[in-house]
């Protein structure tokens, strides 16, 4: 269940262009997160809080790994953070990948840029349970790129930049037919990396997890709808997602 | 013991604080977060005459100290509203205002009609900000005949109280105010949020699909207390005051205003306990500027000419 | 190179940048802290048939990011000001706009003939969120009428260009912009602030001496960029906008909702380079996106339907 | 000449009741500020400067001590920087006390409350020119009091406060006649004591420190006038004050 906790910071790095990792400490997040969950967090000064996606837990000392990108106002504050100081949170927030019944099939992974991390403690998740891991991670270019190492030591990893300063050149689908075959996927990225995906994909089961600007993040201010048909339905992405079955949502 | 109570047409509120109609759905999410029953009422949010699934996304953008969100009245529709939220916010020991919004006439009177149905629900809240198709998208909320003429029609349709949410987009909001009283309005509730807009500059449009949104936040509290102050001192009805209100401070600068209970909405979306939070520090806050009682302090801060 | 030149009925300006009225006095102060010449544009404060002392004290209180004066036009009157401030400015290479105001249509009339006669001044801004106090305080701002015929007389007495600032505080801001840019305005600024209230809980009154005052900082850039959006699809005549700037972001903001150039107030009290760090600022963000000047961006955010 | 300045903070001191004292280095304003003169400091998140008196200068370590009263927002958010943490000032600002022609004389200093800071500095100065110093400080109430034992050592020093927890009982305006003859005082505290005292000591030159809500702070705005007489005139506290001659203003 979701609530309110202080998150306390235990440090701080910039591990790629823009882009921190910070690891916090928090018991009852830590204890009870899934993969795909994300923090809803507050920055000091500004009205909305930012969701941010959970890229691992180390339940063992109560620790939560987070990685953003610097885009605007809120990340860059936060990015001055350091250790000792604290920020809060609600968490954790939404509904995660499902990962029930994946013993001894193989996962494809397909991460797009700063929609990478959630799919890391997903990947070790599965690990966990023996899972065969193939991940495709996309940058924009060299600079950009991150966790290649923590990936690979799950499995099979390709690392895409789209002007091919670093791995394969080009986009993430791109590189699937060489990934070899697979079970099911899931992915975190852009839309339009998500929607050339799905469409490229159609024939095989897979979660997605989405982004939209959001209000409350809790599900009552329907900031943060994804129709689910043309008549009118719709799913809430704070609280119904972020992840989802790609047939419950029309991209 | 300060006393929180605060009695208006339809309400007997325990105390003067209710989450702002959008800002709180049907209250099942932040009914998990504490008992709802510590509210002085719930605002629902807007019903309509039929399901309604809103704007297209982004709908929601920050603001310096404020948002702007541009929902377009998405909900579930006046009979699902009564036959599901209804009932599960009458589990909560609070009172129950029902925000009611349509396209036209008839169906602003529909929906009034529909809650007049039930129990449960204490009063209605019109929200005449709505632009009103059948006349080509004027704003029922900013020509104080329309506002006259829609309160009329709900207030013939339904036999509980109406608070007529006025829009601040207005030249004169004390002939608003006026209009609606004599057209027979119970209340006032005040202010609706203010037109914005923001541009993104990385896509160079409108960061809101619908372009323009309702800024709220306490960016716009100096203009709710400025409203509320000038129109208590022309009506006689009393005003449920809202307009970035997220501390008991806040909530007492509204009630010397002219306010007789306050809402709070944008403040829910940082931190989902700022109505019982608010609500606690309320005693203490009235004493130590020498009130007893959040009725003592009703239009207080007015200075007589 | 990015080219930030503009050409504005009687202002070439190198760049789109100026001190607002009233946060800038006439420049003696800011000159201190860098070279004026630096500036597009500066636009006095506002000028007065005779001397003004304005309001009693408390005349700004802070809000949450914005602020609320209510000066109440202290100036040393149009001669003065044309005779010891006009001069001064005059030293710097930069564009002098003369912002008017008055009580009555002669008062207007009168401080429009004095800077006719003077060289030094390139535009007029037309300040008509003034009481009328001949017609019993109705603001010349806020009725379309009204601010016609101000804009009539005040074009009748002056030879130099026009910039009408518009009052925020309306219904309908389109249709004010027509009804000046009809009376023979040569471009609009706006937005002037919006009114607004504190309650000082301690004394249980309006903070503000005279209760009310005008909203201006970044809370309101929300509502400047709505109404400037609005109204640039309705006029062919430019728009200097202004509210809540503080950053070349901003900047580009407002010239792609439509504004031609930017006028900077409040933020010259937290930082007096406010200005020119913004015009440093402002080619590496209007390469950033996609523009080679200034010129190029005026509009580019409205979005055709 | 008033400049922009960051100020490097030193220590920061609770030194009564919500009271901080704060010390501050910066080698320009500590080399050219005058006793009287101001800081319009910036804090962050707040539209409007805070301005907070000099309390006292050490021009040999570059440093400026500033008091102040957590009264609101600004000053709370001021009180929790701590040394090493820096914020930005235009100062120095305004015209201080003028002390010229004061030796061989007999000074009275009359603070009251958050008003006593100002008058420390101009003693110490008055103190070097072997200027003989009398001092009446007025709190509300005992855990208000402060920098007695600073004020003694430039001379004879009384402390009242309202209720009589500490010192005398009553008003500062009460002690004056027991104080002894002097030549001219200067006053910095809340408007009603200073009506109080300058009608009571109109026959005396006196020099006093005003207040008022500030926009600019630079002269600019004229959010702080204060009228010079009853046709019009009138001076700005914060570029021709906050210090005035008792003559120049009306009250
Ligand atoms: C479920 C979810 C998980 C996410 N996980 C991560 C993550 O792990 N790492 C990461 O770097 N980013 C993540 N994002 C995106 C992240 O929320 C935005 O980058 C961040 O909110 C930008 O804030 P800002 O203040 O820097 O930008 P600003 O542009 O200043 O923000 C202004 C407003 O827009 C919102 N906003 C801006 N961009 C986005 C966006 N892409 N998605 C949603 N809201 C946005 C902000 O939250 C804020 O309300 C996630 C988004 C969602 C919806
Ligand atoms: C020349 C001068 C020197 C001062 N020196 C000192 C000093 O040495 N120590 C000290 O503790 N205080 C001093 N003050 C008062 C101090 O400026 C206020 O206490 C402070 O600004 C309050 O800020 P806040 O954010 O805590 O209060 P808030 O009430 O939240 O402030 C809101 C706004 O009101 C203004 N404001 C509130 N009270 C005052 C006031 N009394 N005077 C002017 N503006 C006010 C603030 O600056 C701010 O713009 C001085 C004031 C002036 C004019
Ligand atoms: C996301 C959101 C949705 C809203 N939906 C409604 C609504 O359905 N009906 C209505 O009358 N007001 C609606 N409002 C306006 C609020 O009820 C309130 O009047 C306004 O936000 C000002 O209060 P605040 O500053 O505390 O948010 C909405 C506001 C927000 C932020
Ligand atoms: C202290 C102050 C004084 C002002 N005086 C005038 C004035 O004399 N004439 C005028 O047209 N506008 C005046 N304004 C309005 C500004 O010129 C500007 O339109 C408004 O403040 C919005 O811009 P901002 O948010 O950048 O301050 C004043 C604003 C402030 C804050
Ligand atoms: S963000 Fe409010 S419903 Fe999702
Ligand atoms: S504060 Fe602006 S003139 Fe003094």
């Amino acid at each position: 269940m979701m609530r309110k906790e202080i998150m306390l910071i235990n440090a701080v790095e910039r591990i790629a262009l823009d882009t921190i990792e910070m690891v916090v400490e928090n018991p009852y997040i830590s204890q009870t997160a899934t993969p795909g969950q994300f923090l809803h967090v507050s920055v000091e000064g500004y009205t909305l809080r930012r969701p941010i996606s959970i890229a691992d837990i180390n339940s063992e000392n109560n620790t939560i790994t987070i990685l953003f990108k610097i885009v605007g106002a809120g990340t860059a504050k936060l990015a001055t953070l350091s250790p000792g100081m604290s920020f809060d949170v609600l968490g954790p927030s939404g509904n995660g990948f499902q990962i029930e019944g994946n013993q001894k099939s193989t996962i494809l992974l397909i991460g797009g840029g700063i929609g990478v991390p959630p799919l890391y403690y997903l990947g070790k998740k599965l690990a966990e349970k023996n899972t065969e891991i193939i991940s495709i991670l996309g940058f924009q270019t060299e600079v950009n790129v991150f966790y290649e190492e923590k990936f690979s030591k799950l499995g099979k990893t390709y690392i895409v930049t789209n002007d091919g300063t670093y791995g394969e050149e080009g986009f993430v689908t791109d590189i699937i037919e060489k990934a070899g075959d697979f079970d099911s996927y899931y992915s975190c990225g852009p839309l339009p990396m998500l929607k050339a995906i799905t469409a490229k994909l159609k024939d095989k089961p897979g979660m997605i997890s989405l982004e939209e600007r959001m209000g409350c993040g809790v599900g009552a201010c329907m900031a943060c709808v994804i129709p689910t048909d043309e008549k009118g339905g719709y799913k809430k992405i704070c609280s119904d997602g972020p992840v989802f079955h790609v047939q419950e949502v029309s991209l | 013991m300060t006393n929180l109570a605060v009695n208006l047409p339809g309400l007997k509120l325990k105390n003067p604080i209710m989450p702002a109609s959008g800002c709180f759905a049907f209250g099942r999410e932040y009914s998990k977060f504490y008992d709802l029953s510590k509210l002085g009422a719930v605002i629902m949010k807007a019903a309509t005459g039929t399901e309604r699934f809103g704007n297209p996304t982004p709908r929601v953008a920050e603001t310096a100290s404020g948002m702007l969100n541009a929902i377009g009245l998405q909900n579930p529709g006046v009979e699902k509203i009564i036959e599901k939220e209804v009932p599960f916010l009458a589990n909560y020991n609070t009172q129950i205002i029902a925000n009611i919004a349509g396209s036209t006439l008839e169906e602003y009177e529909k929906v009034a009609a529909a809650f007049n149905q039930t129990d449960h629900v204490h009063a209605l809240e019109l929200n005449i900000s709505c632009p009103n198709v059948k006349e080509g998208g004027i704003q029922f909320g900013t020509d104080p005949r329309m506002a006259a003429k829609v309160t009329e029609v709900v207030k013939k349709a339904s036999q509980l109280p109406v608070y007529v949410k006025l829009s601040p987009n207005v030249t004169n909001i004390v002939e608003m105010a006026k209009a609606v009283e004599t057209a027979g309005a119970d209340g006032l509730s005040m202010i609706n949020t203010l037109t914005g807009m923001q541009i993104h500059l990385p896509s160079k449009k409108p960061l809101i699909a619908n372009k323009t949104g309702g800024l709220s936040g306490p960016a716009i509290k100096p203009i709710a207390i400025r409203m509320i102050y000038e129109v208590k001192q022309h009506v006689s009805i009393p005003i449920i005051g809202m307009g970035g209100v997220s501390s008991a401070e806040d909530v007492l600068e509204f009630l010397l205003a002219g306010a007789s209970a306050v809402a709070v909405g944008t403040a829910n979306f940082n931190n989902p306990y700022a109505c019982p939070e608010i609500i606690d520090a309320l005693p203490d806050t009235l004493k130590r500027y020498g009130f007893d009682s959040v009725e003592d302090a009703i239009g207080k801060g007015i200075v007589q000419v």
